[in-house]
């Protein structure tokens, strides 16, 4: 978001106020309703898969009862684990740059990011299970062990739906690393300078909130 | 000076907390976590997806109010969310509605909502056989029609 | 980007002239005349003019191919093309009109333009967000066009699967460029949305904005929540079409109706994205004509929520005949005569608003005429052909056909005709001829007319859209569409013409040519960079409050 | 009244039960629209021109509507958009629920034909027989992309699904030819994509179900050997095309366009082909039957010279079944104007 550009530092405590803004009450304001609007456009773009899902799912249940007991859940559970302990540390990193203390801000950060690179190598191995499988989408679905109509389009939701989400947490690591330089350089988050950092933990929290529904529905049932 | 006020509002609302609420979260998104796994495993007759729905609403609710914060941006932000989540669940009820009150042979074929039979699921052919020519796999469901077609070219 | 550079400092050069329209601050045209200071400006009026340029370029694009239809449409069978090229030719028509037309242009240029000098605010929230919204635009309409030359797609700009995953022709660039273009429209939305509830001027409470910004707020949260659906959508299908997945190709269980449940969940609201913007300038333009407070504000203002809202409930009555259930064709169908409602709320509102007026019958007003007839005409056949029996009749026809083109595409281009002229002072502190305004004004209504009215009898009759060749018994009528189509094109070349003399040579306009009330004319015109340097005006009364001061008895608003 | 109305509005002639609840409903609707339009436009005009401005800043007076009047914008269309929706909705309803007795026909749309499939036995490529005065309910399904079928006459249209079976009803009321479009975009040939209802009176229906089952008998030993009964074009292109799919031929020849081994049978016949030594030869029945024959006589260039000789293998019957087959595919289906059903086009 742009938004978090109006923030960009020039004296210590205090963003710089761009030039078009009353104050700096409505710039934080401004940002603050742009990320949830935002916000609000990337859960109408999973939504079409989620659609996808549900009336899948309801045309072929046993199909997709069955191929959902062919993932790995505890894989599933294990990132489930780390991806909300991740929220949490940015969670925290929000707090302790109001408190201005810029280092654990890095460090929470830090923790997050470490998490993210671990989702997505549990996510990977459990692809690569996937390919070996023969689970895959559509044409390519090879798994002589479940034969149902509607298996194959189980898999291509599934790897539609991890695959957006994978990109999401991509896309939040390198916003998370951008704000991670951002408070070890400048290290001047303070009480009035924070909203970069929210804006960047809510996006992360978003990629959370998403896998906390794709999780129970893809692995579960 | 409405548009001061409404910011002026919305920078009141952010009061500082202390950390704990962030534990507590947490450790309410873990357990809930346990459990929705735990019902899972035991596969409810009927209730399966209800539950673990049930339990994801509350899981994505409380992300959304304190870790992202919902419960101090109030206001607009709020409708923002209420309406995109109204729209995705609209999204989701009336196709399925349709699926559910279509003519049956409208629906996909080996669904159960269907009465015909998944060519690509016959004899236990792989779903790739069915690749084969694409769309023209469904070439073979003139069944009903007396078999008076010649088989589908894309089968040769 | 060079040759947006070079296009738009040709289109705004020959105004550098225009300094009486100022007095110590140097306009927005000529404070900064290199190429840099433009291409990389964050001043919304810039990148409003930059959008109008390029817009206005597609607009003629998408036009040549709208005649090369017409032509082709002369004879019952081949005129001057073969099936693959019309097919190709229908398509770069619907895609360029809608996704590089329709969309953007009266929100990205006339939006961006006024809608900050509306609010009293100093620019839209995110300047730079807006800078980037035209490049975004720019990156996705290229990559499209370059997709559509090269290979070429002909599968309609509806993209049906299973047609769109296995025709030959090249879909994956386009759809790519449409997802693209998909993220400036959601931009510019989450602007202006911002821009409303945040950077109104002291004074401007929520029941003061002009009727523009509530259509505009109205648009742009249809653009924010419906966009995102088709940009999946179409990274999915251009999925299917490389890999097969099957996600909604029957051969694979997948349901080809789904994909129109999905694709018309963003393509009906996306309707209301072309027209909304339409209404609000009208909204302006007959309060400023007939110097009105506008008859009903908040019902106008709630109407246009109202559309956004339920708009986004009665997609389906585009699949009637689809396989579509029972079921689901009652629910939409009658949802969809809800929003019939609030559009006819607007219309009366609007000559009630001329009622006890003082009219000044300008272009402006004339081309408001013309939306007037189009909207209350293409309105009552959509009610018509959104009338679950009747649709069985007409879907897919030319009644449809000349439905959407009366109400999407005549409205808007109505409105953006009307705004061109109305704002034209505003924006380049000229003046244009008013004479050949009107001639041209006239041309246009009745050429759009002659042009679909036949089409609406053509539907009738029974004649399929998408069509190459055709049955003799339709020739007659598709005759006239082509004759009325050479007269709208006549229409468009004259406006060219004059309004480019005016860009040059038009007289210096002064601040309020038009006397109007509206907030946008309490400044400069042209607009000086800085936005309301110097004291910010206040704003005691409504927009549009045209009462003789000394007998100003404001009764309570409804 | 109506006729004048219809002529106005370009209707097609009205030929079943539904077209008329649908055209009533037009007339109503149609008409409204068209009042109200005027109303609007009349209204405007006399408020232009005895409003006009007086003077250049002249004041007006505030003038905001009251509740009755909001109330009155909103209640009037609301009363009509909803009344049409009732009477629309109880049409459309009657139009989706077929009554029990119905004669079912198995329809199918492919890249760019129709075919028919009757419960007794019959097939037809493009004309579909149906009796008059007896509900008669469409299977619609297609072989490749979405079609719609659309009977303007009867006024309705459903879509054809891959793999799935929609269904349409229709009771036509006078005997005739009525013509079938596709309205739903399908590629290359959409707009050829055409076929004809002949509605028979119900005996002469028997009488045309009965010659269908006796050319079928006749079919078995010769198809031609029984001249007084010529079996309609249709049915021969439907035995050819099983004969075809027996001996083979589609291994090396697709039907739907794509090229293959040998050149597609869609399309093929009546097309200019270029052959090797650079001439080019019309694809009719005489070049048609010789490749069977003695492949290798006239080889299209860009193919190779692998076609087997069907010589003795094949019937003269069959060998002009297949022929018929091969026309049948034809892209150009169209028939304008009155044709007496199946046309019958003599072979050599």
């Amino acid at each position: 978001m742009s938004s978090s550009a109006h923030t960009a530092v020039a004296t210590p405590g205090v963003p710089r106020l761009a030039q078009h803004f009353a104050s700096l009450e409505v710039q934080n304001h401004a940002a603050r309703l742009g990320m949830w609007l935002f916000l609000s456009t990337e859960i109408l773009l999973f939504a079409g898969l989620f659609v996808c899902y549900g009336c899948y799912r309801y045309l072929f249940p046993e199909a997709f009862a069955a191929a959902s007991r062919h993932l790995d859940l505890t894989m599933g559970t294990v990132n489930t684990v780390v991806l909300i302990t991740s929220s949490l540390t940015a969670a925290l990193a929000v707090h302790y740059a109001k408190e201005g203390k810029s280092n654990l801000v890095a460090l929470m950060f830090g923790l997050t990011i470490a998490m993210a690179c671990a989702f997505l190598v549990i996510k990977g191995f459990e692809y690569s299970h996937k390919f070996e499988e023969g689970a895959l989408p559509g044409p390519y679905y090879r798994m002589q062990a479940v034969q149902l109509p509607g298996v194959p389009l189980y898999f291509t939701i599934y790897f539609l739906a991890t695959g957006l989400h994978a990109f999401h947490v991509i896309i939040g690591m390198s916003v998370l690393v951008w704000l991670m330089i951002k408070a070890i350089r400048e290290r001047n988050f303070g009480p009035n300078n924070y909203t970069a950092v929210e804006l960047g933990s809510m996006y992360w929290h978003l990629v959370d909130l998403v896998w906390i529904f794709l999780f129970p529905l893809l692995y579960l049932i | 000076m409405s548009v001061a006020n409404e910011s002026h509002q919305e920078a009141q609302n952010m009061e500082h907390h202390g950390s704990g609420r962030y534990w507590l979260v947490w450790a309410a998104l873990l357990v809930l976590t346990l459990v929705t796994v735990i019902t899972g495993r035991m596969h409810i007759p009927n209730f399966a997806l209800a539950v673990a729905l049930l339990i994801a609403t509350v899981k994505g609710t409380l992300v959304l109010l304190f870790f992202m914060h919902l419960i101090d941006h109030k206001g607009a932000n709020r409708l923002v969310m209420a309406v995109s989540v109204l729209f995705v669940l609209m999204m989701l009820a009336m196709p399925m509605a349709d699926f559910a009150t279509r003519f049956r042979p409208a629906n996909p074929a080996g669904s159960h909502l269907s009465d015909l039979p998944d060519l690509n699921f016959l004899e236990g052919k792989t779903g790739a056989h069915g690749s084969t020519g694409g769309a023209h796999g469904a070439g073979g469901h003139e069944a009903p029609s007396g078999g008076h077609e010649a088989p589908s070219p894309s089968g040769h | 980007m060079n040759p947006s550079s070079s296009t738009t400092a040709e289109g705004v050069l020959p105004a550098h002239d225009a300094h009486d329209a100022h007095h110590d601050h140097p306009s927005y045209l000529v404070d900064g005349t290199t190429i840099k200071s433009w291409l990389l400006t964050v001043d919304h009026k810039r990148i409003a003019l930059m959008y109008l340029v390029w817009i206005l370029l597609f607009f003629l694009v998408g036009g040549i191919f709208a005649m090369a239809i017409r032509i082709e449409m002369l004879t019952p069978g081949p005129t001057i093309m073969d099936a693959m090229t019309y097919n190709r030719t229908f398509t770069l028509h619907g895609m360029i009109m809608i996704f590089l037309f329709m969309i953007p242009a009266i929100p990205a240029v006339f939006g961006n333009f006024v809608l900050p000098l509306m609010l009293g605010a100093k620019d839209v929230a995110f300047p730079r967000l807006n800078l980037a919204s035209l490049y975004i635009y720019l990156a996705g309409a290229f990559l499209a066009l370059w997709g559509m030359l090269n290979g070429g797609l002909d599968t309609g700009w509806t993209f049906y699967t299973p047609y769109s995953t296995h025709t030959t022709t090249t879909v994956a660039p386009v759809l790519f460029g449409a997802f693209i273009i998909g993220f400036s429209s959601i931009a510019t939305g989450l602007n202006f949305i911002v821009t409303i509830h945040t950077m109104r001027a002291p004074g401007i409470t929520w029941f003061k904005i002009p009727l523009f910004g509530w259509a505009l707020y109205a648009t742009s949260c249809i653009q924010v929540l419906a966009t995102p659906v088709i940009g999946l959508l179409l990274v999915i299908v251009s999925g299917e079409q490389l890999f097969h997945f099957g996600l909604f190709d029957p051969a694979r269980g997948g349901d080809p109706v789904l994909f129109q449940h999905l694709f018309w969940f963003y393509s009906h609201p996306a309707v209301y994205i072309m027209v909304l913007p339409a209404f609000g300038v009208m909204s302006e333009i007959v309060a400023t004509y007939s110097r009105k407070n506008i008859f009903g504000y908040r019902a106008v203002a709630y109407s246009s929520l109202g559309i956004a809202f339920v708009g986004f409930f009665v997609w389906g009555h585009h699949m009637f005949v689809s396989g579509q259930s029972t079921f689901d064709a009652g629910i939409f169908g009658v949802l969809t005569m809800l929003v019939g409602i609030f559009t006819a709320i607007k219309v009366f509102n609007w000559v009630g608003t001329v009622y006890k007026g003082a009219v000044e019958f300008r272009t402006p007003f004339a081309y408001f005429c013309g939306f007037l007839f189009f909207t209350v005409f293409g309105g009552m056949t959509g009610i018509a052909v959104a009338t679950t029996s009747l649709d069985v009749h007409w879907h897919d026809t030319y009644f449809v056909v000349a439905h959407f083109h009366f109400i999407m595409v005549g409205a808007t281009i109505m409105a953006f005709l009307a705004a061109l002229h109305y704002w034209f002072p505003k924006m380049f502190g000229k003046t244009y001829h008013e004479g050949w305004g009107l001639v041209s004004a006239a041309l246009i209504i009745l050429g759009f007319n002659a042009t679909f009215i036949p089409q609406f009898l053509l539907g009738n009759y029974g004649m399929p859209r998408r069509y190459f060749e055709y049955p003799e018994r339709f020739q007659a009528l598709n005759v006239a569409s082509t004759a009325g189509s050479s007269l709208l094109a006549f229409g468009f070349i004259i406006i060219a013409i004059y309004l480019t003399y005016s860009l040059a040579y038009g007289r210096a306009s002064g601040q309020n040519p038009w006397r109007s009330k509206g907030y946008e004319w309490l400044m400069a015109s042209p607009p000086p960079t800085h936005n309301f340097v110097g004291p910010q005006p206040t704003y005691p009364e409504e927009p549009h409050f045209y009462v003789d001061p000394k007998k100003a008895e404001v009764p309570d608003v409804v | 009244m109506s006729n004048l109305a219809d002529k106005i509005l370009f209707l097609p002639e009205r030929a079943s039960t539904f077209a008329e609840k649908v055209d009533n409903l037009h007339y109503f609707v149609v008409g409204v629209t068209m009042v109200s339009s005027i109303a609007v436009g009349l209204a405007a005009l006399f408020m232009f021109f005895r409003y006009r401005r007086r003077t250049p800043n002249q004041a007006t007076e505030y003038v905001v509507p009251n509740l009755p009047t909001e109330f009155l914008f909103v209640s009037v269309p609301l009363v009509f958009f909803l009344l049409w929706f009732a009477i629309g909705f109880r049409d459309f309803v009657f139009y989706t629920t077929p009554p029990k007795d119905t004669y079912d026909v198995y329809v199918m749309g492919k890249q760019w034909m129709w075919k028919f499939a009757y419960p007794e036995g019959p097939n037809g490529v493009n004309v579909l027989t149906v009796p008059a005065n007896r509900p008669v309910r469409l299977l619609i399904t297609s072989r490749d992309v979405l079609h719609s079928f659309y009977v303007p006459a009867f006024r309705i249209k459903m879509d054809a699904l891959p793999g799935r079976y929609t269904q349409a009803w229709f009771e036509a009321t006078k005997p005739g030819t009525y013509q079938v479009l596709c309205t739903e975009y399908c590629g290359l040939s959409h707009s050829k994509m055409l076929a004809e209802v002949v509605v028979l009176s119900p005996e002469d229906f028997e009488e045309w179900l009965k010659d269908q089952k006796r050319g079928r008998l006749a079919g078995r030993q010769d198809a031609l050997a029984d001249t007084s009964l010529v079996p309609p074009v249709a049915r021969m292109a439907e035995q050819g095309q099983k004969l075809a799919g027996s001996q083979g031929c589609f291994k090396c020849h697709t039907m739907d366009g794509a090229q293959h081994i040998g050149p597609t049978f869609l399309g093929m016949y009546d097309r200019m082909e270029k052959l090797e030594d650079g001439k080019t030869i019309r694809v009719d029945e005489a070049y048609i039957t010789q490749s069977m024959m003695d492949p290798g006589a006239h080889i299209v260039s860009g193919y190779k010279n692998v076609m087997p000789t069907f010589q003795g293998k094949l019937q003269g019957a069959e060998t002009a079944a297949i022929v018929e087959f091969i026309k049948s595919l034809r892209t150009a289906n169209v028939r304008e104007g009155a044709s007496q059903g199946p046309a019958y086009e003599p072979i050599q």
